[in-house]
């Protein structure tokens, strides 16, 4: 019952903020409410005894990388998005409809299907046996995915100099912004 | 001392990369330098220490360290000494101190990052070194070529950038096809005995087919033969030298070269023995051709520092043919040769390293290294001509210094194993001598008559200091090389003549202590 | 319903916590409401102190001036009465939003604190920290990494540019310090072998030489210096340096918006300065008594040893809020380059040194410990 | 003990005036460096009396190991035997008073530390080389001098000439070590041991026991050793080098280039002489070579002016005659004529030396002449040498030359070519040696004014060790006089020697002459043919430059002009290997460089990498660049394919 | 009971708007925003995954898909600055400059 109702609950913000992400024009909006999706998602973590992935996720996503959208877009300092409809061509609509009526298809699929079980044997008992979330998490991420992980950690290394690279000032040249005037 | 004594090779490898960090974070350039001179002495010290300690009557592992790293793969963090790398070991630990005080008067912004970088390289060496798990192994080898990668990039001369990128590309491929190797013998050697494992004392037992052994041996010696590098390999090594900065280079020829012929003697011949002996022939035509060809382009050379560069080439040709020197119908190596190689290693290091900061030394004084511009120099700088004479002789292997036992034990062992090529391989001798000579006379000798040459201020204290040991090493390998050679006797004797079915033993039994998979819940506790 | 099915609802092992988290819930943010007036008065009093001067000292109630006292109370009902003004071109949505959002994170992460040990209600264990959970330590992090929100988006929703300014030097600030922040504590994870907070008290015992300042010493000091950054606090207090950014990101709030700011900070701080004393100096522990011990002193009565505890954390943590006054009034401001090099070039790498060495340090001891 | 300090001094020596002594004054340097070669001789001295009061027989002294590698071991060990203790006493002796005497000749110098560094430098290697048990340390000391040569040649670097003298030196003599090094390989490969006292014990017991292999090596081993003593001991067709070598100052020359260096060569095959024996084919290669150098380099000395230049030819010329000796199987002979060439080609050139220093570093003979009024000393000691040399009966040169021409008449039908080669070298040496004397000493003087004014004779720090050289030239001789000749002791020297050179049984019968009886008549023709060539050139020579260069002189010059330009230049052979062996081989390397490496191995490493860029640049084709377009081709076909899976 | 499938259709819902999204929306700092959403879509189906079959595995993907996602954001937004520095706009009707 309280699951229900906390599944609910954070079901259906998420499913608003989602909409609203997408929906909003100003993209600071857009951001505050993927913070809200991000959290209520943190909410079905923890909900579901992933607790290590839920605060992970606040931590990583809201707390880190939300803020670096946010604060490019107080950088870049764009005003709301001039149009107020989206001019959308005959083909576009064409796509819009059919990735729509594919999702559809899919959901629907999904609930006809027979539910399949709730949970499996990782209760919260059996969790808390075998020494909390946390542990059981590091024990498969530092054996069983250990070279993904290491990968990982390059990766993150490279991203952090291709940003650095790739944000560095440089000497615009007036023959690009001509070009852009032009085309 | 237990712990120093089970630990040592771990401290000779990472206190260089603590160093480095250390370095880094240190606030100021002056501090910086002592630390990293600190650190590199410390390093050295460390070394000393597996010297004295190191047990020169058993050909057996010694200072082994083993613990889980991988278990799940079966890779594992195994250090060991043996014969074969002690002398290296030495060689890296030595040379880095004198090194880092050639840099000692550079201040530019970057020189922190610089010395950084150099003991970060000083690590991977050492560390590749001292690995006997492939995989361990493998981490360092590439290791080592980033920081190699930015001390030519960012210290280097004009064309740097392409003799980088040229250094970087020409090593990788070599080291892909050594990887897609190893991959294959790892998964052989689980066929055979049902364990997955990386441990190279115990892939020393995989036997493959004679075929499959062609394709293994011809991955491993083109990664070697390339980092040697053997001759249609070598191209990049005269580009590397010319652009690096005289510590890159001295590093460069001094040890890192040595990986490769380290590599050949420590993984590709006992790994595959039956490729080895088939192979031999063709390697040792190689290396007679890089002799005379690396000898005869070094002659031609304008620049000083390509004249040594080219000169590597040939030297290294030595080394190689000393390695592969099969006797008795390819059912063993000729020990003479084999000592040779290795002996040879060390001699290059020191005098090859030597010329290059000789070449540095009138590099910074006059930034040029074109023999054109000099001439006449051994009168207003005699100090620097007694260094390069010295120097170049060791290089043309004069008997009495370190050069001449090394390469005249490496044409003996030749000779016997095939006595053409033992005897086109002393061509190389007199060629040797050609280039050598011919870059001595031109710097130091003939008329005085460059006026910016007028006023050239001989060696400083400094120079002296990093200089004189070389020198003197040079000679007390000539004189005493058996100081050298009681050390690693058992290890090569072993490696020549089993090496049809080599086998070493670790000496203190290999602990299996699981550091890095210790178990989690009893922290704290 | 009758009485006795009531009673039996409400023991019912559920509604017994339901009632438990709802109390101390209420407890920690009537404990929190307190904050603010108190270090008003600290910050008023204290530098006063400091330049011998007497500070406020008119303001009482029935003759009694409590050293001025109530000069918070006062101000805090002027602030909640005053007229609400909005700034014309602010985003109207956001800028009610964000001091919202500085209250919520500063609670939440208050309601994460172990006050004291678990207690037993009608044979129920009770955990005395409103949120607990086993990973606890990451939850102070993820919540506290969300207070960046409300100084972005105030900052932002002024359409102010000393408030964007502002807003921008401290939450560039709070992201560069979190790190540090992190790195400063994870050795304490590390050494302590739980990401659980009543844990990590438990195992740092009654005895001050097992405490976390005492196993990671320079841990603690990366710690210190990330609690004045994270809080904005002098001697970082940039973000609202008077003489160039008028107050910062709060410039254009006023009213109640600006006492929930000012709420939130000192929220943070003492949220801080409890976890500080939570990781590094015992938490509730009362010194050189064990928890058996003084349970047995105090007749096994588990609520009034809890009590204790409490005490002794709150002790703990207002010698904290103290340091916060005390280097307010002694050190002069940061250079916002010199905060910035400081945290990335210097307190990052110092931090990863020390956890690398941290943890090398404890798998040798492990390891030690198996042989 | 005493033995280590021989070694020890004249290395004490070039370490202390190399690199401690470096400001000292000329002076210190020459006391310093004489001082040690003087303390080296008296220790040797004492040495070689112990050595042949406890009867002369062969000793081996141990040092420290030096090489060990699997099977191969070379110690540092020393043999101390009569050939060995003779170069010592040879070595040190003459060694000290060309020190003494060089003090004299450099006196001008600013600084001679370098100097006299490199030449007790010199000295120690020499030692080693004499001393040496085995033919690494033998071959440490072959190089050592070699490059004390180079160093020396070069010593006044600031001529490129110099410089470039000093390196043809060490080169060609490299050319040779390779085949020493080679010979020292064969030996190792069939013999295992380079051990000279093993191997001689090894060939003379078990001679009879060798296999047919080791047989056919020991041809190949000597083949390869004397390549080496061509390049050192300056043969055919390696000799290029040594009349370079007169760039280096004089007392240079007369160490290093005269009485010990060259000689090495000659050292070490009588050392190895039971191995030259075992192959009679090499020996014929040896002797002819000697015999052709003497006659070759002779022939070449008759038209220089350069008074250094003749001395070297002449010097190649007499080592021809050694290296005759030699091949003929004559060991005794060929180091007689060693010994006494030492001596008096010393005091040649160290009478050259004088005459050049009073020249002012003059050395052409046309300008000298009538020298005998202003330096009668040195004209009487150069007079004496010079009689030596060409084999004035009762000088030192006519005993040892005419022992070595008498061996090679008997040697055998195969070897009269040899002899008559020989014996017109040395109608040839008498003829430029007298020319030489005759130019420089008598007639009128030719030299300019400023010169003439300072002639004088030299300091008695020169002129002294003149005489003694002088003494021993006209004396030493007699050590070894022939049974035809009055004289109470006959061949002294060959009998000192016998121990150490040792024909094995199994070659026996092939060098049966050299122990046959022959009739004194032949013995008495030889040295008469000898003896009357020798009167008649001289005689000639006499003639022709008795007032500089005459009437006679230049008619002969003019009708033959051809031959006198062939012969002045030296047969061309310098030039021959410069257009045939290091021209092309610097066009190879050329090529080898420009295009091999540049154009061919880089060129597929770079075009690898441009290979690359070019198949990316052609796989990418063109794009309409809009975000939303790509990105919704992309989705329609992640639905098309979930479609595909779904249904 | 809340099974599998609310999580499913929830995360398709939130997917299909994180496509819309991308596909819609003009200015890149929103498309890459959208980017998030499906990513967090992802991550969802992941952990609920995790929960019905009883291993960490799906956890522990979450964890890398965090980090790609960190990662992503960082080099997307500095490309975004980037181009905005260069071109003044990070409206993709007018950034065509890979248009061949």
């Amino acid at each position: 019952m309280t699951q229900e109702l906390v599944f609910l609950a954070f079901a259906s913000l998420i499913a608003i903020c989602s909409m609203m992400v997408i929906l909003s024009r100003n993209a600071v909006v857009s951001a505050i409410f993927l913070v809200g999706d991000l959290f209520c998602l943190a909410g079905l973590y923890a909900s579901m005894e992933a607790h290590f992935v839920a605060a992970i996720q606040v931590l990583v996503y809201a707390g880190a990388i939300v803020v670096l959208f946010m604060f490019v877009i107080m950088l870049l300092n764009l005003g709301p998005d001039q149009r107020k409809h989206l001019e959308v061509s005959a083909p576009e609509i064409g796509v819009l409809g059919l990735t729509i009526v594919g999702f559809l298809v899919i959901g629907g699929l999904l609930l006809l299907g027979q539910p399949t079980g709730v949970t499996g044997p990782l209760t919260a008992e059996a969790i808390d046996n075998a020494g909390g979330n946390t542990y059981t998490v590091g024990m498969v991420l530092f054996t069983k995915y250990l070279w993904p992980f290491e990968l990982a950690s390059m990766l993150i290394l490279l991203a952090i100099i291709a940003a650095i690279v790739i944000a560095k000032k440089e000497h615009i040249k007036d023959g690009d912004k001509r070009r852009l005037a032009h085309g | 001392m237990e712990f120093i004594n089970s630990h040592i090779l771990s401290i000779t490898t990472f206190v260089p990369l603590l160093t480095a960090i250390a370095v880094l974070l240190s606030p100021a350039l002056s501090i910086a330098r002592w630390v990293s001179m600190g650190g590199s002495i410390v390093a050295f010290l460390a070394s000393l220490h597996i010297w004295f300690y190191f047990d020169a009557q058993t050909a057996g592992l010694q200072f082994t360290e083993m613990h889980e790293w991988i278990p799940s793969f079966g890779i594992r963090y195994i250090m060991g000494v043996d014969g074969l790398n002690l002398l290296l070991i030495m060689l890296t630990t030595f040379l880095t101190p004198l090194i880092l005080l050639s840099v000692w008067h550079l201040d530019d912004k970057k020189q922190k990052a610089f010395l950084s970088l150099f003991m970060t390289l000083e690590c991977g060496m050492l560390g590749s070194l001292v690995a006997f798990d492939l995989v361990f192994f493998y981490v360092f080898w590439e290791a080592m070529l980033i920081p190699m990668y930015f001390i030519i990039g960012l210290w280097g001369g004009k064309n740097r950038i392409y003799a980088t990128t040229k250094f970087i590309i020409y090593t990788f491929v070599g080291s892909l096809l050594m990887l897609a190797a190893m991959i294959v013998l790892y998964v052989l050697h689980f066929q055979q005995t049902g364990v997955y494992t990386t441990n190279l004392l115990d892939l020393y037992g995989t036997s493959a087919e004679y075929s499959t052994q062609m394709w293994l041996f011809a991955a491993f010696a083109l990664a070697f033969a390339i980092k040697v590098p053997m001759f249609p390999f070598h191209t990049w090594l005269p580009d590397a030298h010319t652009e690096a900065p005289t510590s890159g280079s001295v590093i460069l020829a001094g040890v890192l070269l040595k990986l490769g012929t380290y590599g050949l003697v420590r993984f590709a011949i006992p790994l595959f023995p039956q490729a080895t002996a088939t192979f031999a022939p063709v390697m040792v035509a190689l290396g007679v051709i890089g002799i005379i060809y690396g000898a005869l382009t070094a002659w031609m050379q304008k620049d000083a520092k390509k004249m040594v560069a080219y000169s590597s080439v040939s030297h290294l040709g030595f080394v190689v043919i000393g390695s592969v020197a099969v006797i008795s119908g390819g059912a063993a190596l000729s020990a003479e040769a084999l000592t040779g190689a290795v002996y040879q290693q060390i001699n290059h290091g020191i005098s090859t390293g030597a010329l290059f900061f000789l070449v540095g030394c009138i590099y910074d004084r006059r930034h040029t290294r074109m023999l054109a511009d000099f001439g006449g120099i051994a009168k207003v700088m005699p100090w620097f001509a007694v260094m390069l004479i010295v120097a170049t002789l060791s290089s043309v292997g004069l008997p009495g210094t370190g050069g001449f036992v090394g390469e005249f034990l490496i044409l003996l062992g030749t000779f016997l194993s095939s006595p053409l090529a033992g005897a086109t391989a002393a061509l190389g001798v007199l060629l040797g001598a050609v280039y050598m000579l011919t870059l001595c006379r031109k710097i130091l000798f003939g008329p005085l008559e460059n006026e910016e040459n007028k006023t050239l201020e001989d060696l400083t204290p400094r120079e002296f200091a990093y200089l004189t040991p070389l020198a003197i090493l040079a000679v007390v390998m000539g004189v005493f090389p058996n100081l050298f050679l009681d050390k690693v006797r058992p290890s090569i004797e072993n490696l020549a003549n089993n090496f049809r079915n080599y086998k070493i033993v670790a000496e203190a039994p290999l602990e299996s202590n699981q550091l890095l998979g210790a178990d989690h819940k009893e922290m704290g506790h | 319903m009758g009485l006795t099915e009531l009673i039996e609802v409400l023991s019912s092992d559920t509604a017994i916590q339901v009632i438990a988290s709802i109390v101390k819930i209420l407890i920690v943010l009537v404990l929190c409401l307190q904050v603010p007036p108190l270090m008003v008065w600290a910050e008023r009093r204290a530098p006063a102190m400091m330049q011998r001067r007497k500070g406020p000292n008119r303001v009482g109630l029935f003759k009694f001036r409590l050293y001025g006292l109530l000069q918070s109370a006062a101000d805090a009902v002027k602030l909640i009465f005053k007229e609400e003004v909005v700034p014309r071109g602010a985003n109207k949505a956001v800028y009610h939003i964000a001091p919202i959002f500085g209250v919520f994170t500063a609670m939440m992460v208050a309601c994460a604190i172990p006050y004291g040990n678990d207690i037993s209600v009608f044979g129920q264990k009770v955990s005395l920290s409103p949120i607990h959970l086993d990973v606890g330590f990451l939850f102070i992090f993820a919540i506290s990494s969300l207070a960046v929100y409300a100084v972005t988006l105030a900052g932002w929703a002024s359409n102010n540019k000393y408030s964007l300014l502002g807003s921008l030097r401290a939450s560039a600030q709070m992201i560069s310090y979190e790190i540090p922040l992190g790195m400063s504590l994870i050795p304490l994870v590390v050494i302590f072998g739980t990401l659980d907070l009543n844990k990590m008290v438990l195992a740092q015992s009654a005895y001050p030489w097992s405490w976390g300042v005492v196993k990671a010493p320079i841990s603690f000091l990366l710690f210190l210096v990330c609690m004045f950054a994270e809080t904005n606090r002098a001697p970082f207090d940039l973000a609202e340096g008077e003489s160039e950014l008028v107050a910062g990101f709060h410039t254009e709030f006023n009213s109640a918006k600006f006492a929930a700011f000012f709420l939130s900070e000192y929220v943070a701080m003492f949220v801080l300065s409890c976890l500080a004393a939570t990781v590094f100096f015992g938490g509730w522990q009362t010194p050189f008594i064990p928890y058996e011990t003084l349970l047995s002193l105090l007749g096994g009565m588990e609520w009034l040893a809890a009590l204790a505890g409490f005490v002794c954390l709150i002790v703990k943590a207002a010698f904290f809020m103290w340091v916060y006054v005390w280097v307010r009034w002694t050190l002069p401001r940061f250079r916002y380059d010199q905060l910035m090099s400081l945290g990335w070039k210097f307190m990052l790498p110092v931090g990863l040194v020390n956890l690398l060495v941290t943890t090398l340090v404890v798998a040798f001891i492990e390891n030690a410990g198996r042989h | 003990m005493l033995f280590w300090l021989i070694l020890f001094f004249p290395l004490l020596g070039a370490f202390l005036n190399g690199l401690v002594l470096r400001k000292a004054s000329p002076t210190v340097s020459h006391v310093l460096g004489a001082a040690a070669l003087v303390a080296a001789f008296i220790y040797a001295l004492i040495t070689y009396l112990q050595f042949m009061g406890a009867g002369g027989q062969a000793q081996v002294i141990t040092g420290i190991d030096w090489i060990d590698a699997g099977t191969f071991k070379a110690p540092f060990n020393f043999i101390l035997d009569r050939l060995s203790g003779m170069m010592l006493l040879i070595i040190t002796g003459i060694g000290s008073l060309i020190h003494i005497y060089a003090g004299g000749y450099m006196h001008e110098e600013k600084a001679t530390y370098r100097f006299f560094s490199y030449l007790n430098l010199f000295v120690f290697m020499m030692l080693l080389l004499v001393l040496g048990d085995n033919l690494l340390v033998m071959f440490i000391g072959w190089e050592g001098v070699g490059l004390c040569s180079y160093l020396l040649i070069g010593y006044w670097y600031e001529d490129d000439k110099n410089a470039a003298a000093g390196m043809k030196a060490f080169l060609v003599n490299r050319i040779g070590d390779i085949g020493f090094l080679l010979g020292i390989f064969l030996t190792f490969k069939y013999f295992h041991t380079i051990s000279f006292s093993q191997l001689k014990d090894m060939i003379l017991t078990a001679g009879a026991n060798l296999n047919g292999e080791q047989l056919q090596a020991i041809g190949w081993i000597t083949l390869a050793l004397f390549v080496g003593a061509c390049g050192k001991s300056a043969q055919m067709p390696l000799y290029v080098w040594l009349p370079d070598a007169m760039a280096g100052p004089t007392p240079v020359s007369a160490l290093i280039h005269a009485a010990t260096m060259v000689t090495a060569g000659i050292y070490m095959m009588t050392r190895l002489n039971f191995l030259f024996y075992l192959a009679p084919d090499t020996q014929m290669v040896v002797a002819s070579v000697g015999a052709i150098t003497a006659l070759f380099a002779a022939t070449i000395a008759l038209v220089q002016y350069d008074i250094k230049k003749v001395l070297a030819y002449s010097t190649v010329s007499q080592l021809g005659y050694m290296v005759l000796g030699c091949g003929v199987g004559a060991y005794s002979a060929g180091v007689f004529h060693l010994f006494t060439h030492a001596c008096f080609k010393a005091l040649l050139f160290l009478g050259a030396g004088s005459v050049i220093v009073a020249m002012h570093h003059k050395q052409d003979m046309r300008e000298m002449g009538g020298l005998r009024k202003f330096m009668p000393v040195t004209h009487f000691v150069m007079l004496i040498g010079v009689l030596a040399i060409i084999g004035f009966p009762g000088l030192s040169g006519f005993f040892s030359k005419d022992e070595i021409l008498w061996r090679a008449w008997t040697g055998g039908d195969s070897y009269h070519i040899q002899w008559g080669l020989g014996a017109l070298a040395a109608v040839c040496t008498s003829f430029y040696m007298v020319r030489l004397l005759m130019l420089t000493f008598y007639g009128k003087n030719r030299s300019d004014h400023h010169t003439q004014e300072h002639l004088h004779e030299t300091s008695v720090v020169m002129w002294g060790p003149l005489v003694v050289l002088a003494i021993l030239s006209a004396g030493v001789g007699y050590l070894n006089v022939p049974h035809i000749l009055p004289f109470p002791a006959h061949l002294l020297f060959e009998n000192y020697l016998e121990p150490v050179i040792s024909i094995p049984p199994l070659v026996a019968d092939h060098w049966h002459h050299l122990h046959a009886e022959y009739p004194h008549s032949l013995e008495w023709a030889i040295m008469g043919v000898s003896v009357i060539g020798m009167a008649v050139s001289s005689i000639f020579a006499i003639s022709m430059y008795s007032d500089g260069f005459g009437k006679l002189a230049q008619s002969l010059g003019s009708v033959f002009k051809s031959g006198h330009r062939v012969l002045s230049n030296k047969y061309y052979v310098d030039e021959f290997y410069d257009a045939y062996f290091v021209t092309p081989l610097r066009d190879i390397a050329q090529f080898l460089w420009k295009i091999v490496d540049v154009v061919i191995i880089d060129g597929i490493v770079n075009g690898v990498g441009q290979a690359c860029m070019l198949i990316g640049g052609l796989s990418s084709f063109r794009m309409s660049g809009s975000l939303h377009r790509h990105g919704m081709v992309m989705i329609v076909g992640i639905v098309c394919m979930l479609s595909v899976l779904f249904f | 009971m809340v099974s599998i499938d609310h999580y499913l259709v929830l995360a398709t819902f939130m997917f299909l708007c994180g496509t819309l999204g991308v596909l819609f929306r003009r200015n890149l700092l929103m498309v890459l925003m959208s980017i998030e959403l499906m990513l967090n879509a992802v991550n969802l189906v992941f952990v609920s995954g995790s929960r019905l079959l009883g291993n960490l595995d799906g956890q522990v993907m979450v964890f890398f898909i965090i980090t790609v996602a960190a990662c992503e954001a960082g080099v997307g937004l500095a490309m975004v600055i980037a181009l905005f520095r260069r071109y003044g706009t990070v409206d993709t009707n007018f950034l065509r400059v890979l248009r061949g």
